[in-house]
């Protein structure tokens, strides 16, 4: 049987009609014309020919032309999200085309164009689709854009936001942009996420930053750097927040008012420049009290590994000779900390000293996946070691900073 | 009335709060707390989506023409992220599914192989989510309760919505709470049997003893048809006893909607839709309303005059049917000409609008005062409606007003606003787990054990059946209470000493059984009973209050009492002899308080009586 | 030459007296008799015989056998932390003894019984380490005490609060105190810690917790539970957060009045009974986009593996055969959220479902941290692998919830 | 006076804030901002640690009686968490190191091999920490300006305090700004050489270009001694025309406390440690502070009558020494016999006072109001003061008083409050990088070469030589515009203009460049700069400025006007021929406002005259 052909239920002693849909665990789920699915055995089931209802056909998305030009860059995730059938779970399989239709209000604000680089879960990001996406972006900046939406699902967004910031020199807001409660439901976020986004695209910014939900209330979102934020909840709506950093703004719903800090790169600082080398072979570590040298051991003939150790960036001695065996070879260790916010220092305590002295160079106050994801496109850039290290410790992107801002 | 040559058809779906330790889709308890309580809040805005099948259900359409609206939600110490609409929902409560099942099992239908949870689109604010949770769980039942049975289309496990606290503003509390709801088929022929029917349901129900009780936590829904009408379902009757008038009134309004469809059809009447700007005739109005509108728009029903303002239930005509329509759009409501001139609205004034708007005297005039913006969208709904009287009834979903007649509230919602909620796996039915559920007694059925087992007075007997303390009941028999102390205790006593004002909500069955057992015992007299409750009520331990009011009394000790009371009153006694035993009595019981049973002071001043005669 | 033999130090045409401290890099530092430390070349010094001053030897702390008693165990860290001469760093090498004298007003309000299971930096913790504090803490509570405080460095501070959570069933509070700022400053935090961790120990709480700054302010801390703390800053003083919950209450300074939330559980509420036997063959992994499935595989072998997977508990697809792989051979593999906040859930997304089909255990809302060491104690309690996950999902010391709290 | 007969020794500290792009152990901007800027706060209790060696600094101890004094910090836009105590310091800035070693070979001293950051204990709450970071970096140097040159000791690298708002309450922009702390031996003879050796480092210091300037920015501690006295430091003398006053003033109270002390023991005077308490005496008194003291407590000096209220410096009294050092336990001060009765204590109450404490007509009583504790604290204070007055001068660290007086601080630091700062590493000082280090020019030789080589009026040499805006002189000279015309605008013109009102601060120094090159260039007259400055003060570009004050103009402008001033005066000038030069330049000048030469329009004016004549 197909999804969508009518179907006759004899069960219970009645005759139900109703829509086949999927099999599942084994039953056959129909969607009775009450609209309930049920399972039941197929064995229940008979075809009613011929009365399969043709599917609605959207109407085409109709645009005015004389509004600024935004684009709309979709890599899947939750902001367009649809019904997989086949597990009945969530899955992202729209075209950007359809999230004009999932936010009716963006084509009053703008004129869109659209590209799909990528329909993947976003947990399935990697450093291959950056590329991919870093391209179509310069592409889109190039041919005169006014701002970029990237919509991204929530689980990696924080992670493609920095690689962007660090691959594309851009002159023009460049807004990830998601929903943490998917399109499907009337409640999602999806709609002031992505009109929010849209006037931040719209705005005086010049970098690329994450606009998601500031609070629980549907009341604005935040504009965060995209080098400076993370996710730090699973669920909420506000899960987004710039660590370290204050953000770079807000946008008011449902008034759209952007509110930019003083401090951040205006549209048009920079000039467009593409660099979209990375260095795949990097990896990410959390250090754990009791770790085994075997696991950092692991990493070997990596070009780079980034380690989140605990409090100002420390490893148990113990992993002090893995490290350093580690750095011999070749590989660039970068010190970061699992605390996430405040900076790394490892000239206070022994341990410190001694990681120093085993070749590791301070992460700063980066994000231990921020530096993750600088660490792959540094050695894209760069293959002198003293030059990657100079490099890691400097503010590229507003990654780092020279001092902590106290009061976050 | 002959109903069944009026072709009546009714149905009612019953939706019942289920009592059980934890929601249906998370941990959070199934507690009320007082919006007092609140411990946060937060605010949202609600956006109808389309379903899988790529429509937008009309009825959340129609709710969507109130735009923005943001709905505010409180929230307390027992309500967790899944109300808020920030977490996905947990796995359904297994108690709840056992307990619709069980439900289902009572009314002999048969369980679905598969229970997929759906999402059905509410966007009212009622949940945060913008839909509520739903289950189809059992099929095709029957129950006996009139003449050729009642066919049980369907069991329903869904959430309870938030509570509307007033306007836009909900409660959180409630949402999620496990709701039955259970669907008859359309087989009812007399307003009296839906009361049949609904009370029949009710009471298998509450035999689970695993129900909510008290206001709100039952409600009925009534669908209603007659020939030529439609199908309307009236929403939340709370009252039993009013729903038989409800399905009455409904009749009537179906016969009156077709009596003005046939009418409109003879007159040759239309609707026009020219629409006038009339806000300059009323500026010196002495209509507070319209002097203060920014916008007066008016229509013509062309051929309606009369009609609109014809009565076709108790205070409601078919103006107030367009009005409700017109209220979609967040204005007040209307005027027409067939209740002009009143408030505030001159002849002259009438005169001069229908002068404007050219109508003539057989048509009827609607005015509609606010922004321009909801004066048009008010229009545009009054014209739509004043279009469906052309063919008698609409299909809708109404709202019970007080006395019994309805307001409408929404078209009736169509398959479009179901479709799957996917954050919830499929719960599989086994035929094992089917067959081993347990079929509860009916409470009929206990009313009658109680009385003829139990030997209890049937009055008696009927009320503990039906008696939330019911399951204490039996529980307290089974550990050896008397059948009468425990129903006396559990019925008459807790409700006298409600109605003296003492808190019985805060006696635990522990302690209710603990002080019962202590009669038995003949640790207490049943004498001190009200005593007792009362006095752990305010916070005392049973055994505090045993030791305080009715500390138990030696032979010793009643035997020194009794002597003293005879003693005293020695030549009275002598005088009367045994005759002395009954007003002996009085004085003795008085002077234990209750510490000692009757019985057996009977028995010690009967001895004592007989040492000294 | 020795620390602390007196030089005379000629340099710069003068004669400079001074004391011998160290060398560092190839000099020899000396402190003169201004205060100043100084390095100058080995050769300018000369020792002046018999003038080394006597240590001055600190007088023992009298304590009043008549307030209640508490006892002390010291693992180290910097609220008993002193400066090693050998790197310059400050180390810990205190016994517990100098935590009263760092902190005078302890001695003012309980009669103190000090430990010293480990000296340690905190980074060094071990499970073996677990062990021993654990027993030291059992004995002390049949010992008759009133309350513990563990002094411990903040690096592991939470991975060892979780840890001593599950190992010590306690009718008394174990608290956990620690300072971000060494006790060598008069600004440091060891004094307010100190007082506050002591007056919880006193409280009606039957938890462990940790007791540090609840903001950057000296005006409270914050009582938190130990199976849910973390961490969140490298070097504030309130580096220290709840995670999920709301803290178990907060201590007033200089005040010391004690303030519980009413669901915390109270002093007696529970037996003492020590479950001191740990799986130490368990890893925690961070998962990061365009991870290999070798990283994975690198903890074959494992008992357990803890994922701090992004979002709701994900994996990319492309690791999923190598979590089955580690699942059917033995090692239980639980998921956690590298957002921190809120609770993991597999059944909403594709990638999810797969991974509950490969065997994981959802974490529900317990942090990486405290799922990994909660892993390795139900490991060392429980062989059979349907108990050792019913375990891992079921509340045993408030690392989780069944249902997860709004307004956080 | 005979400095030499009394044994004058004297030695300065001079605290210097660099001009430094960054703080110098943080990245923050060495700026400071108004306190009406902060955007943050918090508050932190201090408390003094033991060093390395295990001891208490006596300072610190001193500070530690003021308990549990919470301190006050203000934050901003420019502070970071180092300022704020949360988060280890940066490596040491290498400009300041730098910056410091260049002004130790200006001195000829010798710099450490190894620079070591030590925390010296400062509890007053001016340090975050708890402590001032410092360090040593050169050592023995010498300058040239007095008879046998001067000693220079040592040169220290510090970070700056916290500013004190009022009371408890700092404000952290200053904090962490490097400063030099230049100590020179004890070898000056006379105030006036205290003077002069100041002078001398100062003008040393500015000739770097590189020190912060003005009010605050510069700080001379001065230390003296005389023979048979102690070594006194007094603290935070801004202003270099006062010092020479403080060092006479030092002498003659350490001179009258010598008196005293002499006078003390013919006396056979002693300090009773006996304490009365005198509350109830005072309950009625006129005195407002003694009436509303909780606990009034007294102590007898024995023989010491008349030496307490004895003045040793205008303005100050042994009492006010004794006053000091109670203040230090939070009193307000003390009350003592020498003085009353006065400040509404009564000859009666005097008389009450001296029977009930058994004084006698040669003791003096001090009195000390507050709460019991601070008031006993006060009395220890003032009991252990008292002792010190029999060996004379006690070693102190003063602040100075507005008119070159002094008041206590606290006593002398020792060397137990240096420990190190284990955050920063020791920073390595190669004979390589202390080679290559230049010296900047004197501002003297700046003075003498301006004067001799450019051919300045020797006082605007001195004056631009001196000037904050000495660095863009020299880079402007180099740039091609005249030493006279950019010494003019950058010192008598921009004066002016700042006399005027004008916000000559925001002129930047590009833009006043830019205007004097734009003179040379002839783009502009130099007439029109005090114009153009106006302008750009105001927030015009310097060419938008030039375009509307000093458009160029053509020599067929300049003909033009030339010939119609000439035309209009033919008969004055055929009158007075070239005489008439004079005259007909003003008013050409006024008619081309600036905008062009004097000399050109002399020029023209004289080709035109020489034509028409």
């Amino acid at each position: 049987m197909e999804t969508g052909e009518r179907v006759l239920c004899k069960y219970a002693g009645t005759q139900l009609k109703g829509t086949y849909i999927t099999e599942r665990n084994g039953k056959a789920v129909i969607k009775l014309d009450s609209g309930y699915n049920i399972g039941v055995l197929h064995s229940t089931l008979e075809v009613i020919p011929k009365e399969k209802p043709a599917a609605p056909s959207p109407k085409k998305i109709e645009q005015n032309e004389k509004l600024p030009k935004l684009s709309i860059i979709s890599t899947g995730g939750t902001i367009a999200s649809k019904i997989d059938y086949r597990t009945g779970a969530v899955t992202s399989q729209f075209e950007a085309d359809d999230i004009l239709r999932a936010i009716p209000g963006l084509k009053d604000i703008a004129h869109f164009n659209a590209h799909v680089p990528a329909t993947i879960l976003s947990e399935n990001m990697t450093p291959a689709i950056w590329k991919t996406l870093a391209r179509t972006i310069f592409d889109e900046i190039n041919s005169g854009t006014e701002g970029i939406i990237v919509t991204h699902g929530t689980d990696t967004m924080a992670y493609s936001a920095a690689a962007v910031s660090f691959m594309v020199q851009t002159p023009v807001p460049i807004i990830f942009a998601g929903s943490q409660r998917s399109a499907d439901r009337p409640s999602s976020d999806n709609v002031m996420n992505g009109m929010c986004s849209a006037a931040a695209a719209l705005s005086d910014l010049g970098e690329v930053a994450v606009v998601m939900h500031a609070t629980t209330n549907d009341d604005y979102c935040a504009v965060h750097r995209g080098t400076r934020v993370r996710k730090m909840h699973t669920s909420r709506r506000d899960a987004f927040k710039s660590m370290n950093i204050k953000p770079l703004g807000i946008v008011d719903y449902p008034s759209l008012d952007v509110k930019l800090e003083d401090s951040v790169v205006r549209r048009g600082e920079n000039k467009a420049a593409l660099f979209d080398n990375l260095e795949e072979n990097v990896g990410l570590l959390y250090f754990y009290p009791g770790m085994k040298p075997e696991v950092i051991s692991a990493f070997s003939g990596y070009k780079g590994l980034v380690i989140a150790g605990t409090g100002l960036g420390h490893t148990s001695s113990a992993c002090i000779g893995a490290v350093r065996d580690l750095t011999k070879a070749g590989t660039v260790v970068v010190m970061t900390s699992q605390c996430l916010n405040g900076r790394v220092c490892d000239r206070v305590y022994d341990t410190g000293r001694d990681l120093l002295d085993a070749g590791i160079i301070e992460g700063e106050d980066m994000l231990p996946e921020v530096a993750f994801v600088k660490l792959m496109w540094v050695l894209g850039q760069e293959k002198d070691t003293e030059k990657v290290k100079a490099l890691m410790k400097t503010d590229l992107r507003g990654e780092t900073g020279r001092c902590t801002p106290h009061g976050l | 009335m002959d109903y069944e040559d009026i072709g009546l058809m009714a149905g009612i779906e019953i939706h019942q709060q289920l009592d059980t330790k934890e929601k249906l889709f998370c941990r959070c308890p199934t507690k009320l707390r007082d919006v007092s309580e609140k411990n946060g809040e937060f605010k949202r805005y609600l956006r109808a989506t389309e379903s899988e099948m790529g429509e937008i259900d009309r009825a959340a359409k129609e709710e969507m023409k109130k735009q923005d609206r943001i709905y505010t939600y409180y929230e307390y110490d027992t309500t967790c992220l899944v109300e808020n609409d920030e977490e996905p929902p947990a796995p359904m409560n297994p108690e709840a599914v056992e307990l619709a099942l069980t439900m289902a099992k009572m009314m002999d239908m048969s369980p679905v192989g598969q229970v997929h949870v759906m999402r059905k689109l509410v966007i009212d604010g009622s949940n945060t989510s913008g839909f509520q949770r739903t289950s189809l769980v059992a099929l095709n039942g029957r129950i006996p309760c009139i003449p050729g049975g009642a066919g049980i289309e369907s069991i329903c496990l869904e959430e309870e919505a938030a509570q509307r606290v007033e306007g836009d503003l909900f409660s959180l509390d409630r949402l999620g709470i496990p709701l039955a709801e259970i669907t008859t088929a359309p087989d009812m022929k007399t307003p009296e049997q839906v009361k049949e029917v609904a009370a029949y349901i009710g009471m298998l129900l509450r035999s689970t003893g695993r129900v909510k009780r008290g206001i709100g936590t039952i409600r009925q829904d009534v669908n209603i048809s007659i020939r030529g009408g439609a199908r309307v379902e009236i929403k939340g009757v709370q009252d039993l006893n009013l729903i038989d008038e409800v399905v009455r009134r409904e009749i009537l309004r179906q016969q009156n909607l077709l009596f003005i469809r046939d009418e409109l059809i003879k007159r040759e009447a239309s609707v026009s839709d020219e629409i006038f700007d009339v806000t300059e005739l009323f500026k010196d109005t002495g209509s507070a309303i319209l002097k203060k509108a920014k916008s007066i728009l008016a229509v013509r029903l062309l051929g309606f005059n009369g009609l609109v303002g014809k009565e076709i239930q108790p205070g409601r005509r078919l103006g107030s049917e367009m009005s409700d329509y017109a209220k979609k759009c967040g204005v007040g409501g209307l005027f027409h000409t067939d209740e002009l001139p009143a408030y505030g609205v001159s002849e002259e004034e009438v005169i001069k609008l229908r002068g404007f708007t050219n109508a003539n005297p057989g048509d009827c005039v609607i005015l509609v005062a606010d922004t321009k913006k909801r004066a048009q969208c008010a229009i545009g709904q009054i014209l739509m409606r004043a279009e469906m009287a052309f063919s008698g009834v609409p299909e809708e979903t109404r709202k019970m007003l007080e006395e019994g007649s309805t307001s409408y509230m929404r078209p009736l919602p169509g398959a479009a606003r179901m479709y799957p909620e996917t954050d919830v796996l499929p719960v599989d039915i086994t035929d094992e787990y089917w067959e081993e559920l347990r079929i509860p007694e009916l409470i009929t059925e206990k009313e009658k054990r109680f009385a003829e087992e139990m030997g209890l007075d049937p009055a008696l007997a009927k009320n503990i059946a039906y008696s939330v303390r019911r399951p204490l009941f039996e529980i307290a028999v089974s550990k050896g209470v008397k059948p009468n102390l425990a129903a006396r205790t559990l019925y008459s006593t807790l409700r006298e000493l409600k109605r003296d004002g003492v808190d019985t909500v805060s006696l635990s069955d522990a302690d209710i059984l603990e002080i019962m057992l202590a009669v038995e015992a003949e640790k207490a007299a049943k004498e001190a009973v009200p005593d007792l409750l009362r006095a752990v009520s305010k916070g005392d331990s049973v055994a505090s209050a045993i030791e305080k009011i009715a500390p138990s009394v030696s032979e010793e000790e009643l035997s020194e009492v009794v002597s003293a009371v005879i003693n005293e009153r020695i030549d009275f006694v002598k005088e009367q002899g045994m005759r002395a035993l009954g007003p002996l009595m009085g004085v003795v019981m008085k002077e234990m308080r209750g510490r000692v049973d009757g019985k057996v002071i009977s028995e010690a001043l009967k001895n004592e009586l007989k040492k000294v005669l």
